[in-house]
């Protein structure tokens, strides 16, 4: 058996106040798909750092083909052929597709200067690698390409760097199912060149579908190691210490649900077309469909950020028509965005000052911040103590927190509007498994107190753990709905069957 | 796969902040001649006169061009007019009449340039303070020092050096010649080169740039470095036309303030990662024609003064009224 | 602590001035103080045609016809004394059928901008004459030389290093300004008194010659001179710089190099509670109505803005073919003392108008100054 | 010693390490201030003082406002020019006047404010040319307002609130109006600050204004509302700098660097998200407090400019480095 491509023995690494990683060993072969499994903090983000040269081990070493390596900066690891691809895109908007692939190593010619004939001609050479990327224009600005395209894009700059080992780091977080399969069938390209990857996700379907063994960190310790894939229980197991039986919340008996809370009826915009829409009081509805396929655009449309231009939208019995998101908010719609830290945080200020910015923004600008008709600052702490909220302080900036307790705070801040629907956009992204099931209770419980629920999940498991009812989204139309149990086979099959174009 | 697929691909959609900066000049220009001719004074429309407008700038077009740089990779300067008297009358003070010194002079007005950009970076990047308040420091550090030596014209330029600024070949002042040479150097370096690349790619996104091993510190601390030899240079150029340097020669023609709007008339983007050189010269020339069709109108100067905030405000606007970015 | 001031202390000491201009010429100062007594030619009574010394220069041969185009290409209009000026500027003009266009361009106070109007005035602005008032005697010596190839030239305020104008009109000068000023402290205050000197801003050749005029009359005559400070002609930087001395001791005399902020100094010694001293200022409103209100014992040395009027009568003349007074047109330097101070004072006029403006008697006075 | 403290010391380290360091610079400088002239202790000493802090003070604690909101209000300085010119052209020593004139200056101020805002939020111009333009702008107002010099004089009534004194006061002997006048304008500003929605709304748009935006949050009119109290500041700083010193035409020029300046050496933080109007009021009188060192300490101007440029750039490297260490 040969040397593995790498092996990490006995990686420790402390931060003041906390061991992130301790004796931690690791090791991925050539042309193997090696799953790195844990939840948030569990220390796979350090693990992968040390690897790439961010961060320096307090103890253990880094072996490349039998060889002790030593990576000083980033820069350094890339150069010896290790490629880590992050959850956000390192990607240049203003750029070219080739300018981007060939980031910080331009091809030169001999005077010097960036042969951009050459560097146009490798990039397509490079992109026709990938089936999901032949007709991609090297010239055309990375800006203008749909998140998919931008994926595959930052693939194939990794392998364009002629990388030996890839590290993806949750890559499907941003992809729909039919992106996802183009991802994997680039994974399994590189895997048959004979590169290595490294796998971090928290979906067990993507464990099942691409990778031959699996490490399991828990608390920077490793948990579980497998030669073998093992059942998705196992690795739960390993992950959290329990089964995944209790992990989704129970479905809404038939005497949950109400009345509708929302109607829709033949409204569009650019995006949309002929949507109808009821949503009832204690329901969750799921809306599945692939990117692009205009989930986002109607949660979007509902909360008055890109209104609806034709179409009667009803809210408990009212017409209205938002405008703006405050409107909508006014009007009883909440919504919790996709990207926490970019669309969802004030990252800078308090944990209690997050959970009211909402009530805050509905009193007069002039008046005390310490209450109003919706909430007072004790109400509000009670309420994230309820949530079991860990956080040193209330008054601790929220930055500080893990990303399920920040998502936390954003559900108490709409808690505390009463609101009449609520939209969740990738509630799950990003969080860990603990916090993912803490989520979805919540969301339940919001339903059994009278709230209609909109979900929007790109997370098929999910969809149908949560849901009481899925719509299938598709070039803007809702094209199908599903009963709680239907299949992911049939949600998949609608969200990509060629409709009928309509007369 | 066809042949279509094969041939230079054409860029899909009209890319409107690629050709504004041509457009605020085409309306510029136009509107100096419609003044010109208006006002009956078509003497204004010869060749000369439009040569002397292209000259009319060229410290501001110098110092815009090396401010351009810094802006890319979504820093500031603020520092170039204190370092424009500085040099100006460093290197007048070193020549001091004699042709011999011009040599050392310049070299030693560079080398001042290189080392003010140095420490702007070193305190950019090495101490993490905000651009805009450690160049504002450096600022007045400068215009500190320089009139603790000085408090008038000091020193003068020999005649030889001179050319610099009133030399002309065939019907072009040398000045000019040289701003253009220079803007073509510098858009090449900003097309051609790996630093040029790196550059957009630090101001466009720094975390990337780090991230595929471009030493984006270096790269800031360069961009500061050109910056102040650019102003550096704009230094000589006015020592060279006022035959002396005076320590207030910078912040009279407000080459700090100025030099920023003329960058970001010109379509480069104060959050770094998008413009370029060409954008900067059109603004640099609006300028100009707009201080010509003031002159031309016989625009009273308070007045031209209110129209001057107003035209920058609404050029830039121009820009941004269609992007739904949020700004502050 | 000592640290502190040893370290500032070593920075004040190092920061000693490289270049020392020469801004205390014994013969300059000789000659200024000497034409301060002459008596001047011209007609009495409207001094902005009078000059002291009788040199002429012949304008017949220059070729220039009426009517005519004149080009005047300004430092600026960014402080009152150029606001007035300019304004006797324009309504001069107007006196002159001679005159047929008046092209004014306004720099803006930028040495760059000034030698880029020049350049465009001579590019294409059908210039027969051309009025300059250089924003710095030195930067501009080049475009104005370069001008007077073309046309004939007529300077005033600063001067240009070159004798190629056809006049150059100034009047008497700092020294003048700065004797005035100094020998009525010396008349009026003992020997020893303590005397506050006010500066403005440190290198403008005009501001030093009046400090350093100012300085040898009073050190002379054994003042004690507590101070002097630069105010960079800010009135709240005046009054807060004038508090402060009076913290530390009295004050028997204040001289300024300029008047602009003379009124501010005043109030500080009222706001006080202290008597106001013996004030030199200037011949704006606000300071002469401070001095008749109060009663106070004070002269205002002028820099009158009437040579602005003087400039358009040279070039009128060039254009008409004239003799003008030159290569040096000087003009008196009358100041203002306790015994013409009501023929100045006018509460009709701003407060930042200056007085010895020699505008009274003009056809739009004195709306076109900002009276009523 | 060794590192090993007590559980107290350590905690008293860390309550220590809390407060901002903008008050142990200024009491370093007080006490500096009294080291080298007794007599600021007595009444006059420091009344004067605070007096002639208050303008500044007051624009730190509306400038601390736009900062925190993520921008920049450059225009300040100028606001301040046209207030004093407007006043002195409106009342025109008619003592009755003054009662509508300030009301007036004070909407102009909050007029100015609102523009600066709108075009901001609607224009999508970035603050810093928004200001820079409106700055330009409000200059040649106040020159074209005026004809180039002010036609009026300020009467008593206009002064009041910045020149005279409330005599007779026990303990103080005397209180400046205009250190009255500063106390209620920092301590409402404070209020609105950091107790009411809209300072929380403040930190918000500038801490994240696409999150506030889909909280409810109605960040133009925040944004705006931040501008406008910035304006008002300017206003008010323009009655007491026209009430302490009389009319002039460069009043009020550079004030805005100096109020950024004071701002950032009260912590705040540029581009937005976090800052405080009380530590802007201390940054504000420790600049005061150096200007005033400085000159008993006798030093010239240009040892003034080198001091505040070092003190600004070390100010803010501080704060990185405190921020850096603390984690935050």
């Amino acid at each position: 058996m040969t040397a593995p491509m790498i092996a990490m023995n006995g990686i420790t690494k402390s931060f003041p106040g906390v061991r992130a990683l301790s004796d931690v060993s690791f090791d991925v072969r050539a042309g193997e798909v090696q799953a790195l499994v844990g939840e948030n903090g569990a220390g796979k983000s350090t693990l992968i750092k040390i690897l790439s040269g961010v961060y320096h081990a307090d103890a253990g070493e880094v072996h490349m083909n039998g060889e002790a390596v030593h990576f000083a900066h980033p820069v350094e690891s890339l150069r010896a052929g290790i490629a880590v691809i992050y959850q956000e895109f390192s990607l240049l908007p203003e750029r070219s597709v080739a300018q981007n692939l060939f980031l910080g190593r331009e091809p030169r010619t001999r005077l010097g200067l960036i042969d951009t004939s050459r560097m146009r001609a490798e990039a397509r050479e490079v992109l026709s690698l990938f089936a999901a990327a032949g007709h991609i224009d090297p010239d055309s600005l990375v800006g203008s390409l749909n998140v998919a395209t931008q994926q595959v894009v930052e693939i194939a700059k990794a392998v364009s760097t002629g990388a030996r080992v890839v590290v993806m780091d949750e890559p499907t977080a941003a992809l729909n199912e039919t992106e996802c399969e183009e991802l994997f069938a680039t994974v399994d390209t590189l895997r048959n060149r004979g590169v290595a990857i490294i796998y971090i996700t928290h979906r067990m379907r993507e464990i099942a579908r691409l990778a031959d063994r699996v490490t399991v960190l828990k608390d920077g310790e490793v948990a579980a190691s497998f030669d073998t894939l093992p059942s998705p229980d196992a690795i739960v197991r390993a992950m959290v210490g329990r089964d995944i039986e209790d992990f989704f919340a129970p479905k809404a008996k038939p005497d949950e649900i109400g009345d509708p809370v929302l109607t829709v009826r033949g409204a569009g915009n650019d995006v949309l077309r002929d949507i109808d829409l009821d949503i009832r009081a204690g329901e969750i509805v799921a809306l599945a469909g692939i990117q692009g396929a205009g989930r986002v655009a109607l949660a979007m449309a509902l909360f008055g950020e890109a209104p609806f231009a034709t179409g009667d939208v009803t809210l408990a019995g009212e017409a209205v028509s938002f405008r703006s998101a405050r409107a909508a908010i006014a009007g009883g719609i909440g919504l919790l965005p996709g990207d926490r830290k970019s669309e969802g945080l004030v990252l800078m200020q308090s944990v209690r000052d997050n959970g009211m910015l909402t009530s805050r923004a509905f009193a007069p600008l002039w008046t005390s911040d310490q209450r109003n008709d919706n909430a007072d600052t004790t109400r509000m702490d009670a309420l994230l103590d309820q949530m079991e909220i860990r956080a040193a302080s209330y008054e601790q900036d929220i930055r500080a927190l893990s990303g399920g307790n920040q998502q936390k705070a954003i559900v108490a801040r709409w808690l505390s509007m009463r609101p009449k629907l609520l939209i969740f956009i990738e509630p799950t992204r990003g969080i860990d498994v603990n916090s993912k099931a803490g989520i979805y209770h919540l969301m339940r419980d919001l339903a059994r107190e009278g709230a209609g629920i909109l979900m929007i999940s790109s997370d098929l498991p999910e969809v149908i753990g949560v849901a009481d009812r899925v719509l299938v989204m598709q070039s803007g139309r809702i094209v199908a709905e599903f009963p709680h149990d239907a299949s992911e086979q049939d949600i998949m099959h609608a969200a990509t069957a060629e409709t009928e174009v309509a007369a | 796969m066809s042949i279509a697929s094969d041939t230079r691909p054409t860029r899909k959609g009209f890319r409107f902040d690629r050709w504004a900066p041509l457009l605020l000049l085409g309306g510029a220009f136009s509107i100096y001649v419609a003044v010109a001719i208006a006002t009956g004074q078509t003497q204004y429309l010869t060749f000369d006169n439009l040569i002397a407008i292209l000259g009319r700038s060229i410290a501001l077009g110098i110092t815009a061009i090396g401010q351009t740089f810094v802006i890319l990779v979504a820093s500031i300067d603020l520092s170039v007019a204190s370092l424009i008297s500085a040099t100006a009358v460093l290197a007048s003070v070193v020549m001091d009449g004699s042709p011999a010194m011009i040599l050392p002079a310049v070299l030693a007005a560079i080398a001042l340039g290189g080392i003010v950009g140095l420490a702007n970076g070193l305190v950019i990047i090495g101490l993490k303070v905000n651009p805009l308040i450690a160049t504002l420091g450096m600022s007045l550090i400068i215009q500190g020092c320089l009139s603790a030596f000085v408090s008038n014209f000091a020193g003068e330029v020999p005649s030889a050096f001179q050319v610099f600024a009133y030399g002309e070949v065939g019907p072009f002042p040398f000045a000019l010649l040289f701003l253009a040479a220079l803007a073509v150097l510098a858009w090449g370096v900003l097309r051609f080169t790996k630093f040029g690349s790196d550059m957009y790619a630090v101001g466009g996104n720094e975390e990337a740039a780090r991230f595929a091993g471009i030493k984006t510190g270096r790269i800031v601390i360069l961009s500061h470095i050109i910056c102040s030899v650019c102003a550096s240079i704009a230094g000589l150029y006015l020592a060279s036309r006022l035959r002396s340097g005076a320590p207030w020669i910078g912040s009279d023609g407000v080459y700090d303030l100025e030099s920023i709007a003329v960058v970001v008339i010109g379509g480069t983007i104060l959050a770094g990662g998008r413009g370029g050189i060409w954008g900067t010269m059109a603004g640099m020339l609006i300028f100009s024609l707009i201080d010509s069709v003031f002159n031309i109108a016989g625009v009273d100067s308070y007045a031209k003064q209110v129209l001057r905030g107003v035209i920058i405000v609404a050029a830039v606007a121009f820009y941004a009224i269609n992007s739904k970015r949020i700004v502050a | 602590m000592r640290h502190i001031i040893v370290a500032t202390s070593a920075l004040a000491i190092s920061a000693l001035p490289l270049h020392a201009q020469n801004f205390n010429d014994p013969e300059e100062f000789a000659k200024q103080q000497e034409q301060l007594q002459a008596e001047p030619m011209g007609p009495e009574g409207q001094p902005w045609l009078q000059h002291i010394g009788d040199s002429m220069v012949e304008t017949a041969d220059l070729g220039v016809e009426a009517p005519a185009t004149v080009c005047f290409s300004n430092a600026g209009v960014n402080n009152p004394w150029r606001v007035v000026g300019y304004t006797n500027m324009t309504e001069e003009v107007a006196n002159h059928e001679s005159i047929e266009n008046f092209i004014h361009v306004d720099a803006e106070g930028s040495d760059d901008k000034q030698i880029a109007d020049i350049d465009d005035l001579l590019a294409g602005g059908d210039c027969d004459v051309m009025i300059v008032s250089p924003n710095t005697t030195a930067a501009l010596t080049p475009a104005v030389e370069r001008a007077c190839e073309a046309m004939p030239v007529i300077v005033f305020d600063r001067g240009v290093n070159t004798d190629c104008p056809v006049t150059f009109v100034h009047p008497v000068g700092g020294y003048g300004f700065g004797i005035q000023g100094a020998e009525f402290i010396v008349d009026n205050v003992e020997e020893g008194s303590n005397v506050l000197m006010l500066r403005i801003l440190p290198g403008v050749d005009v501001l030093e010659t009046r400090y350093s005029a100012g300085r040898r009359i009073l050190d002379e005559a054994g003042m004690n001179i507590v101070g002097a400070e630069f105010t960079d002609g800010d009135n709240a930087k005046t009054k807060s710089i004038v508090e402060d001395y009076l913290q530390r001791g009295e004050i028997d005399a204040v001289w300024m190099d300029a008047g602009a902020t003379a009124v501010a100094a005043i109030e500080a010694f009222e706001d006080s509670g202290y008597d106001i001293p013996v004030f030199v200022g200037e011949d704006q409103q606000d300071f002469l109505r401070k001095w008749q209100e109060e009663d106070m014992t004070a002269i205002a040395p002028t820099y009158p803005t009437y040579q602005w009027r003087t400039a358009v009568i040279a070039a009128a003349r060039v254009i008409e073919g004239e003799a003008v007074p030159g290569p040096e047109w000087v003009l008196p330097q009358p100041a203002i003392t306790q015994d013409n101070l009501d023929e100045f004072v006018n509460p009709a006029m701003p407060p930042l108008h200056y007085a010895m403006c020699g505008c009274e008697e003009m056809e739009n006075y004195p709306e076109a100054w900002g009276g009523n | 010693m060794t590192d090993t403290g007590s559980p107290r010391s350590s905690a008293l380290r860390r309550r220590l390490s809390q407060i901002n360091p903008v008050w142990v610079l200024l009491v370093l400088l007080i006490a500096a201030i009294i080291f080298m002239n007794p007599r600021f202790v007595e009444p006059t000493g420091y009344m004067n003082f605070l007096k002639r802090a208050a303008p500044l003070a007051i624009l730190a604690a509306g400038q601390v406002y736009v900062i925190v909101s993520g921008g920049f209000d450059l225009s300040v300085g100028s606001l301040i020019t046209l207030v004093v010119v407007g006043s002195s052209m409106l009342t025109n020593n008619d003592p009755a006047a003054t009662y509508w004139v300030i009301p007036l200056m004070l909407t102009m101020g909050l007029g100015v404010g609102a523009i600066n805002g709108l075009i901001v939020c609607f224009l999508r111009v970035p603050s810093l040319i928004a200001t820079l333009g409106m700055m330009i702008t409000l200059n040649g107002l106040a020159f074209l307002w005026s004809g180039g010099a002010p036609r009026g004089y300020l009467p008593d009534t206009f002064r009041f609130f910045g020149r005279e004194l409330i005599r007779d006061v026990p303990l103080v002997r005397f209180i400046p109006v205009s250190v009255l006048v500063l106390i209620v304008v920092v301590g409402v500003f404070a209020w609105a600050m950091h107790r009411t929605n809209l300072g929380r709304h403040i930190h918000a748009i500038g801490d994240n204004p696409v999150a506030a935006r889909l909280a409810g949050v109605p960040v133009n009119r925040v944004r705006i509302t931040a501008f406008m109290i910035s304006g008002l500041s300017g206003a008010i700083a323009g009655i007491l700098l026209g009430g302490f010193a009389g009319v002039s035409t460069d009043v009020g020029a550079g004030y805005e660097l100096q109020a950024i300046t004071a701002a950032v050496l009260g912590g705040a933080q540029l581009l937005g998200g976090k800052g405080s109007v009380p530590a802007a009021f201390g940054g504000a009188l420790a600049l005061t407090a150096i200007f005033t060192l400085l000159n008993f300490l006798g030093l010239p101007q240009p040892v003034r400019q080198v001091v505040q440029g070092l003190i600004l750039i070390a100010a803010v490297a501080l704060a990185m480095h405190r921020r850096k260490q603390t984690g935050t």
